[in-house]
């Protein structure tokens, strides 16, 4: 089903920092760091999807917005299909961003208002001049919305006249209408009613089987729905990886606590179940990026943590079968 | 245990600009003493306003409450006028809310202290210095650390998850019977939720009250309450136990909810099922069954007779469709 | 909030530099050779080329204009602004003389447009729909429209020549005689205080009906507080604060207004200076007016500025 | 509540007609947009519409109280006040309309400019902005006018310099808040350069509080150059200005207080109009700008 490629790898991580500066008093000179992202390596293999999952503060979007190279990261890099981004400049970019494009979390924000969709669906067509003719936009932009299951017919008109389901999907063509082979979805679906995100999860899942090369990093905050959606899954806390490991593994064999916590605080709708399970409740809550805890950074939190926690960072390690953790008490 | 509150046939509608939105519809229900109860539903289904609308507090105009009876300790609430004393008695007092929002819901140029005290000193007649001591009891009850201290800062100097504590605080201030948490965990993160929703539900067994919770996450629900309502259109469409309703699904829209949501503990390759078309635009509704146009079950009966009533299945499962699923 | 204050204080300077820039550019950049300003007409006639190239150079106005600036700038900052050509006099002097004029009569209609306007305001939304607010807000709605010398001169016609309840023109201190003061000024302020209360008073209503429907207003009703409580205590004071910035404006526009209303009552203060000195010419004093107006104006905006610490918490801890 | 209910519904209604039935819901709303467009009228066609030469003078005929012949009576030059006041429709809007597009095209790019790049370049603007706003609008264009020379022309630059700073900062904010949306990212992250962003998505976004602000502001004009005229700057005599022909006529108040009154109506009615069909389409356009403007 996935496509083999070179190095089989479409975007690897290597040890990305991004941190942004915070400025206090008079002259606004910098005091501290938010370190939003602190050291995270990881890989995304061509045709997979990678679940990025994490509470807020965690550093996914930035992750995500880094790749996109939104941000400058302050370290690290990223290597995406052969070649490190993380130091070009916004000139030399400008040609890969035809190859990955973002989607994002608030279908009406992200969509201009005074744009008819047509029009935000054919704008990369135009910024990177992949139709020759005003026919092959026009044929284009109308084979995109088939492709998401929107009917051409409502091409001229603005998004407040679509539903959010529909503004979604019209935030689906836009990121498809460059042929880009990795599509960053940012929360693309927690906006939308419990009934409309369904139908999202599955044109997702239908595109990827359709169009063979497609590759997402899929961050969200929702277990359950990362875990339908995703090939492997990568748990972010405080602006680092605590755990990568496959789909099933990860409810069957969670290693790290935090991701333990995380697990069980997602409540299944079945009261059977709900009845037997074990509750693990975090105390106090996720500290500021700008000031995080030292060594492991969630000991102050972890039911298993030892003195040795606060002093060592713990690296990410293989346990086996690309089960990867950071956890010394593991 | 006898019964707390009792709404019957209540009808919320709002004249809007293009018509009537029947936000609300004849819905009944009711709350035991010391009882969890759900409230599921998607957005604009009008759970929200069907809770409202117990403390009168739909925006008047455009909303209006046309019909019904809230029977809350034997009286009548809806006989009260609206912002009088009776009314207002009953609001924190008797009945309190914790909302959605964390952020937008508490005032930003009051202190936490001012906004906990004015319930008791108003519902307990404390005076300043009781009630600021009781205020600071109050927070660290809710897991606020340094309480004595943190009580006069300002909402902005708190976290999300901080400020909904600070409204349960509240909501518990004056001892009510029922508190009516609207989608109290929405707006944050998964650890948070379950650490909020824990606390929620040990303190108000503590305090002996019952709680309401509104929300769209049926798997809170299926952790949390006893027993609950499914919404869908302004109407109540099943209702019965937990365990009646999940183990034994018969409204088409129950079991599309529940089919449509991804599971923590689904098999591998599990095909969601989404719930075709849109929810309802509550404008200007016929009167037959509004899930119709989204049911695949739906026969022709459906698009021609006004809603089914509901029928009983067993115990107090409770279903409103015409079609035996 | 000192961090606040300190910074506000430093961008109020900043601001007020480049206000000394904007009018000095102006002056000097404009058609007409500025050495016109510093003598008069008769010596003019009697002077020859030499003589007046002697001038400029006394005056430094032979420099770059950057070295002209500063020249000028220090001599301001020290309340050196140049000799009038009509007064006769040092420019400094005959503005002191008049500045104590426009500002009693400006302060107090100031003053009146905040105690009347945003009471106003608040009545109207709390009444939203009924004939009060319907009332108000048409009243407001005239205030913002009518022009402040038309007012004057209908007032003029009405109290003054057909009722003869109050003296016509002219201004009175009010240590010399408190009582005719007060009658003299009676028009005036409620001509300058017209618009400001207007505008208050829509400004207040506005914000009062946004803040009302916000959710923190919901909670207040949640808990049982009577309205009278939520309407003071909870919003009231959010609604103040974009009342405030626009306050801020309101003080300049009086101060602009005064122009006009010393013009038709004949009140001897800096408007009719500056009216009186553009007719004739007379830039020194122009450029005086236009600088210490511009002067009052930013302190004025830095005190309501500052306030909005008090009223809103976030920036008091931010 | 309601609104976050309706989200998800599809509006049908086309945008347009509800914001022509909002603004044609409301009584002074269409009175203004009445006397709006008579005022248009009357400008283009004053040479018919008149009943005499507004500048004939006739000395035979001088502060002639209102009669049949002359509705509003004449002036102490003999010249009739109505014909007058219809003549002065082109001064105030003219000057109104060219005030207004100086003062939005300006101020509109400086705003976005200071918005779009924000860092060094919005404090200079902005601070420059703060310094223009500390002077009085009226003494500013009363320095201004007279510096430049006095006349029409003048005033109308005079008026657009006082008058651009509310753009500035209003085209400014927009631009901050166009940029916290996420399809201002949306075009970066497709590789747009910045001119694209910020003419197909910035600009168009920050329209519809500029031409709510823009017909507020036709208003303000209007009012600042009747005070100005009223102090003797902007039309040369015989020219006819509303705020001059107050002040000719202020020396006759005691007996003819029409030649006063008259025109001073005609600048109350035109201002109030254009407040009443800005506040009109601020509610109509964008119900959120309550406040803000």
């Amino acid at each position: 089903m996935k496509s083999p490629s070179r190095n089989g790898k479409i975007v690897e991580v290597d040890d990305l920092k991004m941190y942004f500066p915070v400025t206090r008093g008079l002259l606004r000179h910098k005091v501290a760091d938010v370190k939003a992202v602190d050291g995270v390596s990881f890989h995304i293999k061509r045709g997979e999807t990678l679940g990025l999952v994490g509470e807020s503060g965690s550093g996914k979007t930035t992750v995500g917005r880094c790749i996109m190279r939104l941000y400058q990261p302050t370290s690290g890099h990223i290597i995406f299909e052969g070649q490190d981004i993380s130091q070009l400049s916004e000139h030399q970019m400008r040609p890969l961003r035809s190859r990955m494009s973002l989607i994002f979390q608030d279908p009406y924000g992200s969509l201009d208002p005074r744009q008819s969709a047509g029009s935000i669906v054919g704008e990369p067509l135009k910024v990177f001049h992949l139709a020759n003719s005003r026919q092959e936009y026009r044929e284009r932009v109308e084979e995109l919305f088939r492709i998401v299951g929107l009917d051409p017919s409502m091409m001229d008109r603005v998004p407040h006249e679509f539903s959010g389901g529909q503004r979604q999907r019209i935030g689906v063509a836009r990121a498809l209408a460059s042929n880009a082979s990795l599509l960053i979805c940012d929360e693309p679906i927690s906006a939308l009613d419990v009934s409309i995100q369904a139908q999202i999860i599955n044109l997702l899942e239908e595109l990827q089987e359709r169009l063979k090369r497609l590759t997402y990093l899929f961050i969200a905050h929702d277990l359950s729905v990362v875990r339908h959606i995703s090939d492997r899954i990568a748990v972010m806390y405080l602006g680092r990886i605590v755990e990568v490991t496959d789909r099933k593994t990860l409810y069957e064999n969670p290693l790290h606590p935090y991701t333990k916590s995380l697990l069980s605080a997602v409540p299944v709708a079945d009261p059977f179940l709900e009845e037997k399970r074990k509750r693990i409740i975090l105390k106090g809550e996720i500290p500021s990026p700008l000031t995080p805890p030292s060594g492991c950074n969630f000991h102050p939190r972890c039911p298993m943590a030892i003195s040795k926690c606060k002093k060592e960072v713990p690296p990410l390690r293989d346990t086996g079968g690309g089960h990867e953790v950071s956890c010394i008490r593991v | 245990m006898p019964v707390l509150l009792e709404v019957k046939n209540l009808k919320t509608y709002f004249k809007v600009y293009h018509g009537l939105v029947k936000a609300v519809d004849d819905i009944s229900y009711h709350i035991k003493k010391k009882e969890i109860v759900g409230l599921v539903g998607e957005s604009g289904c009008g759970k929200s306003v069907s809770q409202l609308s117990v403390l009168q507090l739909i925006p008047t105009p455009p909303g209006e409450i046309v019909a019904g009876q809230i029977i809350f300790e034997g009286q009548d609430l809806l006989q009260f006028e609206a912002n009088g004393d009776e009314m207002r008695s009953i609001r924190g007092g008797g009945i309190a809310m914790v909302f959605q929002e964390p952020m937008t819901s508490l005032n930003p140029v009051l202190t936490i202290g001012r906004q906990l005290t004015e319930g008791l000193e108003l519902h307990l007649g404390m005076d300043v210095n009781e009630a600021r001591n009781r205020a600071i009891e109050l927070l660290s009850m809710v897991g606020i650390p340094d309480a004595d201290k943190r009580i006069d800062d300002y909402p902005h100097q708190f976290s999300g998850g901080m400020r909904q504590r600070v409204m349960i605080a509240m909501a518990l201030s004056c001892n009510p019977k029922i508190i009516i948490a609207d989608e109290p965990t929405t707006a944050l993160d998964v650890t948070t939720q379950a650490q909020l929703l824990e606390l929620m539900t040990d303190l108000v067994s503590r305090f002996n009250a019952s709680l309401v919770i509104v929300t769209h996450n049926l798997g809170v629900i299926a952790r949390y309450a006893q027993r609950l309502y499914v919404m869908y259109a302004g109407r109540i469409v099943e209702s019965g136990t937990a365990k009646e309703i999940f183990g034994n699904p018969r409204h088409p829209y129950t079991i599309a909810l529940l089919n449509c949501v991804p599971r923590l503990d689904e098999e591998e390759g599990r095909k969601l099922v989404p719930i075709e078309g849109m929810p309802p635009n509550l404008l200007n509704m016929p009167i037959t069954c509004a899930f119709k146009p989204r049911c695949p079950y739906h026969i022709e009966r459906c698009g021609q007779d006004p809603w089914p009533d509901l029928k009983l299945i067993e115990g107090q499962h409770y279903v409103r469709c015409y079609v035996e699923t | 909030m000192t961090t606040y204050i300190i910074r506000r204080v430093i961008q109020s300077m900043l601001v007020l530099v480049m206000v000394t820039m904007i009018v000095f550019l102006v002056m000097r950049l404009l058609p007409g050779d500025p050495i016109y300003m510093l003598i008069t007409e008769d010596d003019l006639i009697q002077s020859s080329e030499e003589k007046i190239a002697a001038l400029r150079h006394e005056f430094g106005l032979d420099k770059p204009i950057p070295v002209q600036y500063i020249n000028w700038f220090s001599a301001a900052v020290c309340g050196d602004l140049g000799v009038s050509i009509i007064h006769r006099g040092k420019v400094a002097k005959e503005i002191i003389g008049r500045l104590p004029i426009t500002l009693h009569i400006g302060l107090l209609a100031f003053i009146i447009s905040i105690v009347v306007g945003i009471p106003l305001g608040v009545v109207s939304a709390v009444r939203r729909g009924r004939w009060l607010d319907t009332g108000v807000t048409l009243l407001a709605n005239l205030g913002i429209t009518i022009p402040v010398f038309w007012l004057g001169i209908l007032m003029i016609y009405f109290f003054a020549l057909y009722l003869g309840i109050l003296p016509v023109q002219g201004y009175t201190s009010p240590f010399e005689d408190f009582w005719m003061s007060t009658r003299k000024i009676i028009m005036p302020v409620f001509c300058l205080s017209v618009f400001p209360i207007a505008s208050a008073a829509r400004q207040t209503r506005s914000s009062m009906l946004e803040i009302m429907r916000q959710d923190y207003i919901r909670t207040a009703w949640a808990k049982g507080l009577r309205e009278r409580l939520i309407i003071v205590r909870h919003a009231l004071k959010n609604a103040l604060i974009p009342v405030v910035t626009l306050k801020g404006l309101m003080f300049r526009n009086i101060i602009g207004g005064s122009v006009l209303v010393e013009t038709v009552f004949n009140i001897p203060g800096m408007g009719r200076l500056a009216v009186d000195g553009v007719i004739s010419h007379d830039y020194a004093i122009v450029q005086g007016i236009v600088l210490l107006i511009a002067t009052v104006v930013l302190v004025v905006n830095l005190v309501v500025d500052l306030s909005y610490g008090w009223l809103d918490p976030r920036i008091r801890y931010g | 509540m309601q609104r976050t209910d309706m989200t998800e519904t599809p509006l049908h209604a086309s945008e347009f007609r509800r914001i022509m039935k909002v603004l044609f819901s409301r009584g002074v709303v269409v009175f203004g947009i009445v006397v709006i467009l008579a005022l248009f009228v009357t400008a283009i066609f004053a040479p018919w519409i008149a009943p005499y030469d507004p500048y004939k003078l006739d000395l035979n005929q001088t502060l002639v109280q209102p009669c049949k012949e002359h509705l509003l009576g004449t002036d102490a030059l003999g010249r009739d006040t109505l014909s007058r006041i219809i003549f002065g429709t082109r001064t105030s809007l003219m000057v109104g309309v060219v005030a207004v597009c100086i003062a939005a095209s300006v101020g509109m790019t400086m705003g976005l400019i200071a918005g779009y790049f924000g860092r060094w370049v919005h404090a200079i603007i902005m601070r420059f902005i703060d310094a223009l706003m500390a002077f009085p609008v009226i003494l500013l264009a009363l320095v201004i006018a007279v510096l430049l020379g006095g006349g029409l022309r003048n005033v109308m630059i005079a008026l657009g310099i006082g008058l651009l700073p509310a753009y500035a900062r209003l085209m400014c904010g927009q631009v901050l808040s166009v940029k916290e949306n996420d399809y201002f990212l949306a075009g970066r992250a497709m590789g747009a350069g910045n001119l694209r962003i910020m003419f197909r998505h910035v600009v168009p976004n920050c329209f519809p509080p500029l031409i709510v602000l823009i017909t507020m502001m036709m208003g303000l004009t209007i009012l600042a150059e009747a005070g100005l005229s009223f102090l003797g700057i902007g039309i040369e005599p015989p020219g006819a200005a509303w705020g001059a022909m107050v002040n000719d006529g202020y020396q006759y108040l005691l007996t003819h207080p029409i030649l006063s009154f008259a025109p001073g109506f005609a600048i109350m009615l035109v201002v109030f109009s254009f407040n009443m069909v800005g506040d009109g389409l601020r509610d109509a356009l964008d119900p959120r700008l309550r406040g803000v403007l």
